[in-house]
């Protein structure tokens, strides 16, 4: 039997998509087919639109449909922090988290040589500029090799900057039991310890006006 | 040794599987009713024995998220292998519908369980499978609370009505009505099935037509005062080969 | 931070998909994001080419794009054997075995009355008139309750008409051991037992004597 | 640190029972520390009765602390019935599956050359005699390519002796859908299906016309 | 058939430890059946030695063949240090991290009132006058909802007696991406961030002399 | 996306179940031999597909502890059913064992996919099986640059030597010798294969005799200057019933 060409190139189509095998992709060709020429008509439609609005800030990189993103046109976030990640992913996962107020930068990957990515490949040049009204730079790459590696060659590069410079915390997850940690993150857990104070009094830098 | 397994033993009541390969059951156990995950199962062991009205011991993992629980391990405790045999498909799964919609999750029942697993092992076993279905689903609905009023007319509250209301399932008097009046051995049946045992009904099996007719008022009953039950959109005596 | 709308439409389409939950959906969004244009247009085009071309064989309600399906115009397939399936993707998995050299016919679906799924929901009735030609029928539904319920249900119905009948094996999955099957399935492998014949003429060179 | 002698020994014990790795072999090792004195006696206890008492049936090579096992002991059991089996947890396996009433025969292994396993180091010598009484030997290894290559091996050893001979069914398990089996269990189940006989005599009621 | 009582002992036995289901009990016990007798009499012999030698440390209550567990004797370790954990499994976890040289004080459980398990159910009341000679008490208790608690319930109780207190960080344990990090976690490593400083000086407190 | 999977296409060479269920094979791929573990796979899928001797793809995980690579999933690329037949079984192991062996982690080298997989075909398929076992054994080691030397005794360094040397497997001249010379066939035989191709050296089968005196010393070379097979120890013929 030869499958209808229109159908294996819908299969090849979606098996290109990371995360998704030979047999998902079938499975979901066959999903597909089974629905209505509207929700298929939606989703196509919403690729191209994704694929035609959007682009990368110029201030952060961040993905954006706009001029500038939405956290670098936000008056309110907090211009003094800038917060370096690997991808836009993370800035999503960040403000899930509710915990941030300042600004962004989004490297848009690792430095990997192995992979052929020095730091040249990276939107470092750029974060230079923003230095000038920044008071702390938090670098939040990955806790992966790559990721450290990459946070230890801004430390090196900004630090004769002047800038404040901060590394997201090694520890335990939530909700995890020491025996389940691995060795070197129990360690780094222990090393980073926070010292408790009593009642905490109140936080010394005024909360942003979100 | 800290844990967040624990092993529960149940029927399952639902299955469906997800396109990604997961197993979603909803089981009803002696404590309660229980919806899990077995995750990328279809590929595996589980699959087979988590199977549609096979009684079960599973090892449940709650996830720390909160999320469905997740089953790891299962293994068979009682297949009830008649119940693919057309005469008796349908009625386990009117019992099993009934059953996932009247209990709750989180209610502590055993005798919900123990009437559910005796109405599934008798629709297996039984001769007459659509009378252990009918007597078991009224049983069912009966210890769930749902009771139909049959001592006063659901509009006037005249007693001792006797005529069906098509719209609530309940019982109208003669001056309320539309219908002719129900026969004999159905309005007895009406009267006396909560305060009579299951051994006592399954003895006393009703006629073709009185069944017809409580079929009908057990259909409006559920409908208005429970909700939706699928199976009664499929022709169940036809699927049966009546 | 406000999503661009376009890329939260792409996010919703995407987590429609089954078996993709939002996070895996955020993650293609970003990774299509990355993507050339041409590539998220033959994805599109794909898409929508699928849903303009595909449709049932009006024979075996298999999919394909033209007036029969594939196996229905090979002349080359054994007329005399149906085999009856769930779903279109199992005459995939059945083509790959490269084990069957019949006709198909596939029901979309098997009877299950908790929702609301009776035999006049599937592509039953169609099948009565390829009867005539037929010598086997093989209930290839799925080993589920459900699966098997239907199969006994094709079962009497089609057992006055006299037509052969068979029922897929049950059994251990190649490459199992006793130990790892189910109960159930166990059962069935001992007492669907195949007897073994001779078929070889004795070998020319006599058994070890161990 | 160091650990105490006796936790160490524990440890080094435990870990070397199959499945457990180190960290589990610690995790039990501080469990049982917990447990009262009587429990770690009843399991100590349980080891060394288990060792004491059990070895393999003379007549069938199964696991039995008496002459023989309780198969074999057992007159009830059909005596023309021999069910070959790899090892003894598959004498478990099929009787847990109830379907069985036969007597076993547990050659403890397979054949495989790279192991250094031939017929010889298998119980297949004294099968022989056992054949005598038997109608039927069921070849009941695995379905593994080791477990298919003993039992060809065994065809080809006992056919000449004139009993017969059965191989436990290939297929699909109960619970199975199609999609998901793998193309050589779906060729198996699809060339070992079984005929379907009217068994049961014509329905009471007629089958309905759908 | 009936299984012979001394397997039936042991496989009850087995399947009673913790993570031992009841199959992986029944092929533990036909993995010991093959092995030497030698073998199971080191493994029965290791499991009486441990009980009859190993018992909880009187000042830190880890679990010890002497006096003092080797922790609590040894003058190298930094007598001004403790790091309050859950259970002994979790100093042996620290002390393969290698980065910690203080003392510790295992607490044999968390508070858990729906286990029944408060306050006086653990060895808190112990530790009190170890804190005399103490500078800084580390509340190493898991991030779990009940370590944390534990935690709080300590800090509450020791705060007003003056001692230095700290708890393990939370944080990205080492290999961790942003994108698969819960955002209560991501949040706490954002909110934990260490600062950063050039080329850090000689450390303040002097190394241990280990 | 991060990606720590690879999918990477071979043949099972060995396989081994843990007592708790996990998989354990190892792969010859063009791209070297490869070590995986297929966690809890003997009760799913992949149980059927990692097969001995079954050509496979897999989606090789490597964890980042550095551990054993973990197969995650598993689709079947060929099986050569024919393998558990008594007449071939005995030589896919042995060629197997060998390629096992004589290849290494990490060393790249399509050439020897190539060449097991024919072997193995050939194996599966050809009417002399145990003839395709010896040839493809000599070219194996050829490849893998384990030539017996046939030039010089091994001894002495006397030219031409046509005696075995029943220590080393190489080759002794008279005087050095205590058995009688290879025959004819055989020394001819061990002088041109490494020069020959698959296809000469299939054509020209050698007697019964002869290929028992390659066994040997082919058996004798690989265990000193190799390793220890363990498919010798079975008696291959016998099993083969020769
Ligand atoms: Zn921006
Ligand atoms: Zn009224
Ligand atoms: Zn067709
Ligand atoms: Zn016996
Ligand atoms: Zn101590
Ligand atoms: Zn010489």
């Amino acid at each position: 039997m030869k499958y209808p060409p229109s159908l294996v190139a819908l299969i090849r189509e979606l098996s290109r998509l990371p995360g998704i095998g030979p047999k998902s992709a079938q499975r979901l060709a066959f999903h597909l087919f089974e629905q209505p020429r509207e929700d298929i008509e939606r989703l196509s439609g919403a690729l191209l639109d994704a694929k035609r609005d959007l682009h990368t800030c110029p201030v952060c990189f961040n993905i954006t449909d706009a001029d500038r993103c939405d956290v670098c046109s936000d008056p309110g976030r907090d211009q003094a922090l800038i917060c370096v990640v690997e991808e836009p992913g993370d800035v999503i996962a960040i403000e899930r988290s509710g915990e941030y107020q300042g600004l962004y930068h989004v490297l848009h990957g690792v430095i990997s040589p192995m992979n052929g990515v020095g730091p040249d490949k990276l939107y470092i040049k750029a974060l230079l500029p923003r230095l000038s009204t920044a008071q702390e730079v938090i670098l939040a790459t990955g806790t992966t090799v790559e990721g450290e590696a990459t946070a230890l060659y801004l430390q090196r590069l900004l630090e004769p900057l002047g800038v404040g410079l901060s590394r997201i915390a090694y520890g335990l997850p939530v909700g995890g039991a020491l025996e389940y940690a691995d060795e070197v993150t129990l360690g780094r857990a222990l090393s980073g310890r926070q010292q408790l104070h009593t009642a905490q009094p109140a936080p010394s830098r005024p909360a942003p006006a979100t | 040794m800290r844990s967040r397994t624990a092993n529960r033993s149940g029927i399952v009541l639902r299955r469906h599987v997800t396109p990604a390969g997961d197993i979603i059951v909803t089981l009803l156990t002696p404590q309660g009713k229980l919806k899990l995950i077995a995750r990328g199962g279809v590929r595996g062991p589980l699959s087979s024995v988590l199977s549609l009205f096979h009684h079960v011991l599973v090892q449940v993992y709650q996830t720390p998220g909160g999320d469905l629980a997740t089953a790891k391990q299962a293994s068979l405790e009682g297949a009830l292998t008649t119940l693919a045999v057309p005469e008796r498909y349908p009625y386990a799964h009117l019992l099993s519908e009934l059953a996932d919609l009247l209990f709750q999750e989180g209610e502590f029942s055993e005798a919900a369980f123990e009437l559910y697993a005796g109405g599934l092992r008798g629709v297996s076993r039984h001769a007459d499978p659509e009378w252990v279905a009918l007597v078991m689903s009224y049983k069912l609905l009966a210890l769930a609370g749902f009771v139909p009023q049959t001592a006063f007319c659901a509009l006037c509250g005249t007693p001792e009505p006797e005529h069906p209301d098509p719209h609530s399932g309940q019982m109208l008097c003669r001056p309320c009505a539309a219908q002719p009046a129900y026969s004999p051995e159905v309005l007895g049946y009406l009267r006396s099935f909560p305060r009579q045992s299951v051994r006592v009904l399954m003895e006393a099996p009703l006629s073709e037509a009185g069944r017809t007719e409580l079929w009908r008022a057990l259909e409006r009953f559920v409908a208005v005062q429970v909700g939706r039950v699928q199976s009664w959109r499929v022709n169940l005596p036809q699927l049966a080969g009546a």
